[in-house]
């Protein structure tokens, strides 16, 4: 059952005085109920820009974003749509996503209010992401990274999503806490049935808890594939650079493999296949042709 | 790290460099044209804003400019009364008289003084040198003065020194300018007889020929030398009263300025490379702390020109300042709008000198 | 925030007790004063000795008594001022930082206008065009004061609006108000209250220039800017301008050295924001 | 100061030539013109002394008598309607063209019928030259005071043919304003050699004065200086003249400096409301009395210092007609809590109204209002002060509405008639709420002595009607203040003048 | 020997942080720095530079052959910083200077320490940007650091510290602010100078992978005090310290 649908998405940035910045260049992805879905990509190629679509911070330029069944509309002044308050997010930066002048208490049961839940009490939710009961009457700054981000996904999963996002939600903490916390989201969002979408740019962690894998460049998804599938037998060139160039801690010396070049500006993408300026396989069609096509946007891998 | 600039117009500081952008990409349109044809929209605009603003303000005075401008007899006399105001153009309907001024503007024309007679513009002729001069000198030492102890404040963090200075500068922003102003005028003029009166040059000496309206330029321009160092002598203790308090900011500033560049990655990096200190503070440190105290000094400039308000007329200075202060309580409308329209077009220009200051400083704007 | 530490700056600490100490002046003025500051039963211009230490003006009043009451109308009036350009300039900042779009435009652009302008030469046309009074002349420092604030406001809501925790209240459902409110304001109080410190000085600055040109307090009440102006016209009897202008500049920097201390213990980003306008 | 017009080749270097001598004047500025035609400032009176000639003039500081000047005699007609005057010959202007009976008829027709602030001098006046030398002034009504009227400055003899070829028409059209206040166009022993109406002002001698008594310095430096700065300055030597210091300021002035106080002609006056809808209190008549009772006029004289004296009347003392200096009232605070208490009004409760920045001869109105305010406290009048600067307040003085109005009035021209504007239903009377008809008596004497001749008619006259005034009248008059004047040690000759303030021609040196 | 560090404490205030580091680098090999973070890795390399924080107060020796590091008068320390012993900092949007062209953040020091005119440095520094594999390097020298990607900003900020040809690289996290792909370059990069100019290269990480990628030897530090020292494939393999397992064990692998 598909709860989040994203078809040929696109979002723009405008900043006075620059140029447009096309950030999700015509995106499609699904996300159904109960899976969990890793989108990963360098640092630039529009992850972000495309989850705060999702959750209607950010407004497309043009394709459609459906959540069970309602189209997702921008955020305005008013209230978000209530049918929209399945989807939450925990973000990045554990130091700016808890309001450091309220209690860990309230900023849960803004969550609880939102589903509506008037038995399950904030301390309850602290308990379910591995924290001490007590911790609820604190403020945040007595936390470290690591428990402020299970904090921030207490107050996400009070409001009972359908849909959970994480914009890199691990990249800022200490490697030993990183895989801890993801498999925690993982665990929390599945157990509740519920969708996520989890962002990052640590290729092993979503390895760890992804059920399909989203590889992002450059504004578009290049491949998408059943985790296993794409860790074992990239198929998109630029997925197969990205996953060799992680080292692996094994002590046995071996130097990743390097991708010459660097992502090119989103406001001047170059033509044809955005790929094609490094990639090693490079043919004559992908300087000309854009591969409009899935689950791998390969000249290689064109659907018959 | 969040990479928004919290400050909103304020202009970017080192610290927070703009998010940069992928590799570089050279400009395609000319950015330059159309920064200037913004900026200068926007300034019109201003201008306007600024006419709008005084006329109406004047006009809620409930006074009568007739009353300031007519003797005790001539009030009692409609006849001279009704000529008076007919001949500064009162007795048209407001809004009327508000689009005859633009108009008037439009053609370089800003109308007749009522309290001197004479065309506003000449009368700003004179005064803005005068007080552009003042201002001018103030900014000079307060910038010179100002980042001289901010560096050596920051430099000798914690110290003796920089205790000194912090006093000495909160002092200077403490000081009421128009206070300070008497003191000095006591004190130095009266009491120690070191500095020469008020005015612009000493009396009975003719003004030098008019080049830029500045004397102390003009004078060295036509070579009067002793022309000159009267001027020079007129000019200095104003400034200096005027820049005490700008000079007090501007050390703050260039404190926390220098400080923060030098918690800077790029300093510690240069100090890595084994580079000699004096380079580092000149060619590393001052470079980016100088951004931010550009904009403050230009920010500060304003002040300053409201400075010369209260500083102007202790000493018989015959600036904007002066002739604003007349013309506003005397109710010269044309002239207020005048002074309104010039200081207006002032702050522009060192907008705009900011600006360009700071595409030389950095790179980035210069630019983008 | 650490403000303990802050307080136990040598400064901060000084700064404190002046500051204290004319709060109490303020208050205690009745009691403290040797004369009835309206009082003009003593000789004219007299040096200042004892019965009188700090002499007397054009008038025979007691300057000491004077400057003593001084304080209650200044200081007063100065932080109803400084509040008055939080409400109103905050407010304002808030809404154009928050809700961005037209609503910022139009009020920066209008406090755009209101600054470009010297700020003396704008509150002495208003304050001309209101009659000279203080609270008049409150109001047009009010009008020239309260740009400031709403920049300030402004730039530190735009840096908060963009925080995780703001975004993640909006997704849970609060309305742009309740957001402004819950998680906007109370991250950006803290700093506007330093820079209102700050602000104190400057705005009784600016107030008794005002009096100083005869566009605000009325006498005869004992407002030191026109006390000092009074003194002008007696420059030989340097009592009469000197202790009021001393009474300005001790308060002006007792404040100042308060809000600068404060300034140093925030953290440096909103320290920049706010440093912008220490003018 | 930069429109010195190019009258002259720019200097080799802008100082002084060795051996020059510069007499500099500070004063506070009260000027916006150096066209004799519109002058009418106290400063300017002094430029347009200085620049241009009058018909007649007064000698020294006496005001009594005018004595020629311009005119070689002059003769006024028994009914006092006609005044003759003869012109002298072989004057000239600084041009060197002969002063006529041309430019003279020009002259003060422009002044009257360009209806600039002077005008009213010769309202109702027909000039008319009877052959080269003679002039007649024909007045609708007899104008005893027209002799005195002429030596104000305002009615300067200008070269008429430079000034047409300026602009000047002699009507409201006239444009030679702005010509005559780069360039003057007089005979006077100086001619203007820069003109700035808020900074200073610079004379030079004129080289081809035709006058017995040449100009004794090449150049005269008048600026615009606060009154306190004067004080410094003239200290100091800075400056050789200062005109405006009050009481205070002169009190501590250094030995070595001249010091001439003499009672100023202007008038500081008092007045209560006389109309019902503005004030129910101050239209009471007996409030002016308790007013006039309550004040202590020997502590505001303290306040204006020595050389101040009380004014019996509203006519200065050194006019015809002012009354005795010793018939002034004296403070009785009894009498004046009886007369509030006779009034009716119990804690009245009124609104002063005052010029704020004004200062007159260096005394500033702000110290006299509150001496007034605490003196009235005694009596048990509360007075709130509303001082406001000159624009504003001149504009609710001039149209009646001030509850209690603190002012003054300087003479137009040292003549009695002046005064008779603070009658009912005339122009200060007006401004004091006192519409005509409210003293029929007092009105119909005002009538008469305008039209009285004579001397000591006249001054009969003007006495009965201060005394009038004074006795039921809305004014309160406080005090002359004295013209405190300062000079420098080498500056002789120098008189104080109660219409042209100083004649820089008088002042010479040692 | 290249360098010595022993015995090494470091306070800052009343806290010591360094609580006596010992390390050992010689020439051609990497020596990996890794630890939690806090532990004092960057502190370690800021104190052989002499560029700890203010007020900070040390103790031990830092030998460079013959001298120590810690006693050298200053003067002699500026000529060994940049000259001897060159560092790289971890973010390379911030360590160099956004004002100055890439040219003259380059020459301006090896002007200073190898006494170059400005015509020799220019082409010493054109080489050297080459040598990282800077594409155009005639033309990229003109440009100011906002031009460059993350990934080529910091091979410059590589050049810069191998101008005058040092002998010992500190090299603080050079990669962790860079995406994988661009940091395999750039180990790859560190690798080969390593190699080819026998330089010691003392590589601060908290990337075991990284570590485990050029490292020769590795070290492990906790709270200010080396725990665990020895080559690459034993620590990573075969912890001794039980942070050492403890750090290996808490990363996402296989056996999970
Ligand atoms: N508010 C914005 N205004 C203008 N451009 C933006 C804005 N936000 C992002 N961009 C640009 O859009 C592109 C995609 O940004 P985005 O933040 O979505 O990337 P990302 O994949 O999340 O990168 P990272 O891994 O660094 O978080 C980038 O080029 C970025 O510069
Ligand atoms: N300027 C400073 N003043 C005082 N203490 C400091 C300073 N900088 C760092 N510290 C302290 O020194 C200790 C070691 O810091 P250091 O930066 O060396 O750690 P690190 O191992 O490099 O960590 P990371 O992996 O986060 O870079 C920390 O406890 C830190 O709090
Ligand atoms: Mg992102
Ligand atoms: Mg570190
Ligand atoms: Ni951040």
């Amino acid at each position: 059952m598909t709860l989040l649908s994203v078809d040929d998405l696109v979002v723009e940035h405008r900043t006075p005085g620059r140029p447009l910045v096309r950030a999700v260049a015509g995106a499609s992805l699904t996300v159904a109920a109960g899976e969990v879905v890793g989108l990963v990509g360098e640092s630039g190629c529009g992850k972000s820009t495309l989850a705060r679509a999702v959750c209607g911070l950010n407004p497309a330029a043009s394709g459609t974003i459906t959540f069970d069944g309602h189209p997702v509309t921008p955020l305005g002044l008013r209230r978000r749509n209530r049918a929209l308050a399945g989807i939450q997010m925990v973000f990045q930066d554990p130091y700016a996503s808890l309001n450091p002048r309220r209690r860990v208490s309230a900023q849960i049961a803004d969550g609880l209010r939102t589903a509506g839940d008037t038995t399950t009490r904030p301390a309850d939710m602290l308990e379910r992401v591995g924290l001490p009961r007590d911790f609820a009457d604190r403020h945040p700054h007595e936390f470290s990274g690591g428990q402020r981000q299970r904090i921030a996904i207490a107050r996400a999963l009070a409001a009972r999503p359908s849909l959970l996002i994480g914009d890199e939600p691990i990249s800022a903490l200490d490697a030993s806490a990183q895989a801890q916390v993801a498999r925690l989201m993982r665990d929390l969002a599945v157990s509740s049935g519920a969708g996520l979408l989890f962002i990052s740019h640590d290729l092993s962690v979503v390895r760890l808890i992804a059920d399909r894998i989203a590889v992002m460049y450059l504004g578009k998804i290049v491949e998408i594939g059943r985790t296993a599938e794409v860790w074992d037998d990239p198929r998109h060139p630029y997925t197969r650079a990205l996953l060799g160039a992680i080292p692996a801690p094994d002590g046995a010396g071996v130097l990743p493999a390097e991708l010459p070049g660097d992502v090119p500006d989103p406001a001047d993408p170059p033509s044809g296949c955005r790929f094609h300026p490094r990639c090693p396989l490079v043919m004559d069609v992908c300087r000309e042709r854009e591969p409009a096509f899935g689950p791998v946007a390969c000249w290689l891998h064109e659907p018959a | 790290m969040s990479s928004k600039d919290p400050s909103g117009p304020v202009k970017d500081s080192p610290a927070a460099p703009p998010k940069p952008g992928r590799p570089g990409r050279g400009g395609r349109r000319h950015p330059l044209a159309r920064f200037l044809f913004r900026r200068v929209v926007t300034a019109l605009l201003l201008a306007l804003g600024i006419t709008l603003v005084t006329f109406v303000l004047t006009n809620l005075v409930p006074g009568d400019p007739v009353a300031a401008n007519l003797g005790q007899r001539a009030l009692g006399d409609p006849a001279i009364v009704a000529q008076w105001r007919a001949e500064h153009g009162l007795d048209k309907p407001l809004p009327q008289q508000y689009l005859l001024h633009l108009q008037g503007v439009l053609q370089g024309d800003f109308g007749m003084s009522q309290q001197s007679h004479r065309p506003v513009a000449d009368d700003l002729a004179e005064a803005v040198p005068a007080t552009l001069e003042l201002a001018g000198t103030a900014i000079l030492i307060s910038v010179v003065l100002g980042v001289a102890f901010g560096v050596v404040a920051a430099l000798r963090r914690d110290r003796l020194s920089d205790h000194v200075l912090r006093v000495v500068s909160l002092v200077g922003i403490s000081v009421p300018t128009f206070w300070l102003a008497l003191i000095a005028f006591y004190v130095f003029f009266y009491r120690l007889q070191i500095t020469p009166g008020s005015g612009r040059i000493d009396p009975g000496m003719s003004p030098p020929p008019t080049v830029t309206g500045l004397y102390t330029v003009d004078a060295a321009l036509a070579g009067q030398w002793d022309v000159f160092s009267s001027a020079l002598g007129h000019l200095l203790t104003p400034a200096l009263v005027l820049a005490l308090y700008t000079i007090g900011l501007l050390t703050r500033f260039t404190r926390s300025a220098v400080l923060e560049v030098l918690g800077q990655d790029y300093v510690r990096a240069a100090r890595a490379k084994g580079l000699p200190p004096r380079v580092i503070l000149f060619r590393y440190v001052l470079r980016s702390a100088l951004v931010p105290v550009i904009t403050v000094a230009g920010l500060a400039f304003g002040s300053l020109l409201s400075g010369t308000v209260l500083v102007e007329a202790i000493f018989a200075w015959p600036g904007v300042g002066q002739y604003a202060y007349k013309s506003a309580t005397s109710l010269d409308l044309p002239a207020v709008m005048g002074v309104g329209l010039v200081v207006g077009c002032v702050y522009l220009v060192i907008n705009l000198i900011v600006d360009v200051l700071y595409g030389i400083i950095d790179p980035r704007v210069r630019m983008s | 925030m650490k403000l303990p530490k802050a307080w136990r700056q040598p400064l901060a600490i000084v700064g404190g007790v002046v500051a204290l100490a004319w709060l109490v002046i303020a208050l205690a003025a009745p009691w403290l004063a040797p004369h009835d500051p309206l009082a003009q039963d003593l000789p004219r211009l007299a040096a200042p000795g004892p019965g009188h230490w700090m002499g007397t003006d054009q008038l025979g009043r007691d300057v000491l008594s004077r400057v003593l009451y001084g304080a209650r109308v200044s200081i007063p009036l100065t932080l109803l001022l400084v509040t008055l350009s939080v409400l109103v300039g905050g407010l304002l900042g808030a809404c154009a930082g928050y809700f961005g779009k037209w609503v910022d435009e139009t009020i920066m652009r209008f406090a755009d206008l209101v600054f470009a302008f010297p700020t003396v030469i704008l509150a002495m046309v208003v304050a001309a065009a209101l009659g000279a009074s203080l609270t008049n002349a409150v109001l047009a420092v009010l009008v020239v004061a309260w740009p400031a604030y709403a920049r300030v406001t402004r730039g530190l809501v735009l840096g908060v609006r963009e925080r995780e925790f703001v975004v993640a209240g909006r997704l849970l459902g609060f309305s742009a108000w309740r957001s402004l409110r819950v998680d906007v304001l109370p991250n950006v109080t803290g700093p506007i209250l330093v820079l209102a410190t700050l602000d104190i000085g400057t705005a009784l600055l600016l107030l008794s220039g005002l009096s100083f040109l005869g566009l605000g307090a009325k006498p005869p009440s004992p407002e030191w800017g026109a006390m000092v102006a009074s003194g002008v016209e007696v420059f030989d009897s340097w009592w009469v301008a000197a202790f009021p202008g001393l009474a300005i500049l001790t308060v002006v920097l007792a404040f100042n050295f308060l809000g600068d201390t404060l300034r140093d213990a925030l953290d440096p980003r909103t320290a920049r924001a706010i440093k912008e306008r220490a003018l | 100061a930069c429109s010195s017009g190019g009258s002259s080749p720019a200097p080799q270097s802008g100082g002084a030539p060795a051996g020059a001598k510069t007499l500099v004047i500070d004063t506070s500025f009260d000027l916006k013109t150096a066209d004799p035609g519109r002058t009418y400032e106290p400063t300017g009176l002094i430029i347009g002394k200085a620049t241009y000639e009058t018909l007649l003039t007064f000698e020294g500081s006496n005001v009594t008598k005018p004595v020629p000047a311009l005119a070689e005699s002059f003769e006024l007609s028994k009914d006092g309607k006609t005044l003759t005057l003869k012109l002298r010959q072989g004057v000239t202007f600084a041009d060197g063209s002969p002063v006529t009976a041309d430019d003279v008829v020009f002259s003060l027709n422009r002044v009257r019928d360009m209806k600039g602030t002077p005008s009213f001098l010769l309202d109702g006046v027909q000039v008319e030259k009877t052959d080269d030398t003679t002039i007649t002034l024909t007045s609708e009504k007899a104008n005893p005071a027209l002799p005195y009227i002429l030596p104000n400055p305002a009615l300067g003899i200008l070269n008429s043919k430079v000034a047409k070829e300026n602009g000047a028409t002699a009507d409201t059209g006239d444009k030679a304003e702005q010509y005559l206040n780069s360039t003057s166009a007089g005979s006077g022993p100086y001619t203007i050699e820069s003109f700035n109406v808020s900074s200073q002002v610079v004379l030079k001698a004129n080289a081809k004065y035709w006058g017995q008594q040449k100009p004794v310095y090449d150049k005269v430096v008048i600026r615009n200086v606060e009154a306190a700065t004067q004080k410094l300055n003239v200290s100091r030597g800075d400056s050789q003249v200062a005109l405006n210091l009050s009481g205070d300021q002169v009190s501590g002035i250094p030995g070595t400096l001249q010091v001439k106080k003499t009672p100023s002609a202007n008038v500081i006056f008092l007045f209560a409301n006389q109309d019902p809808s503005i004030s129910k209190v101050t239209s009471n008549p007996k409030f002016a009395e308790a007013v006039r009772k309550g004040i202590d006029y020997a502590g505001l004289l303290e306040l204006a210092g020595d050389g101040s004296v009380q004014a019996p009347g509203v006519i200065p003392s050194m006019l015809l007609g002012a009354l005795p200096p010793d018939s002034g009232i004296t403070r009785d605070l009894e009498g004046a809590k009886a007369a509030l208490r006779e009034s009716g009004v119990t804690n009245p409760t009124v609104k002063l109204e005052y010029p704020s920045e004004l200062t007159v001869n260096g005394l500033s109105f702000q110290p006299l209002a509150e001496r007034i305010q605490a003196n009235l406290k005694e009596v048990g009048i509360t007075v709130e002060l509303a001082p406001a600067p000159v624009a504003t307040a001149l504009d609710n003085y001039r149209n009646g509405k001030e509850e209690m109005g603190l002012w003054y009035w300087g003479p137009d021209y040292p003549d009695p008639s002046d005064y008779l504007a603070f009658l009912p239903g005339k122009l200060v009377g007006l401004r004091a709420g006192w519409k005509a008809g409210s003293d029929r008596a007092l009105e119909a004497a005002g009538d008469k002595a305008a039209l009285t001749l004579g001397d000591e008619a006249r001054r009969q006259a003007y006495v009965d009607i201060q005394n009038k005034l004074n006795a039921s009248g809305p004014f309160v008059t406080l005090i002359q203040p004295s013209q405190n004047i300062v000079t420098a040690p080498s500056v002789t000759g120098l008189e104080f003048h109660p219409v042209w303030t100083v004649d820089v021609a008088d002042l010479g040196v040692k | 020997m290249t360098l010595t560090i022993s015995a090494l404490k470091v306070s800052v205030g009343d806290k010591e942080i360094l609580h006596g580091v010992d390390l050992e680098l010689q020439a051609g090999r990497v020596h990996g720095l890794a630890g939690e973070s806090g532990s004092g890795k960057t502190m370690t390399g800021l104190a052989v530079l002499g560029l700890l924080p203010h007020g900070a107060r040390t103790s031990g020796r830092i030998a460079l052959g013959d001298r120590d590091l810690l006693t050298l008068p200053a003067k002699e320390l500026n000529a060994v910083r940049g000259g001897e012993v060159a560092m790289v900092f971890q973010d390379p949007a911030t360590s160099l200077h956004p004002m100055l062209s890439v040219g003259r953040q380059l020459t301006e020091h090896m002007r200073h320490h190898l006494g170059l005119d400005r015509k020799q440095a220019r082409a010493r520094a054109v080489e050297l940007l080459g040598q990282v594999r800077i594409p155009g390097p005639e033309t990229a020298i003109d440009r100011y650091p906002h031009q460059f990607s993350g990934g080529m900003r910091q091979r410059i900020a590589i050049a810069i510290a191998l101008a005058c040809s040092p002998k010992v690289l500190i090299a603080d996290e050079p990669t962790t602010a860079l995406d994988v792909t661009v940091q395999a370059g750039i180990l790859r990069l560190l690798r080969g100078l390593c190699d080819d100019l026998g330089l010691a290269v003392l590589l601060v990480t908290h990337d075991l992978g990284v570590m485990s990628a050029v490292a020769d030897e590795v070290s492990v530090m906790k709270d200010g005090l080396v725990v665990e020292t020895g080559p690459r494939g034993k620590v990573l393999r075969d912890p001794a310290h039980p942070y050492t397992r403890a750090l290996l064990d808490s990363l996402p692998g296989e056996t999970s």
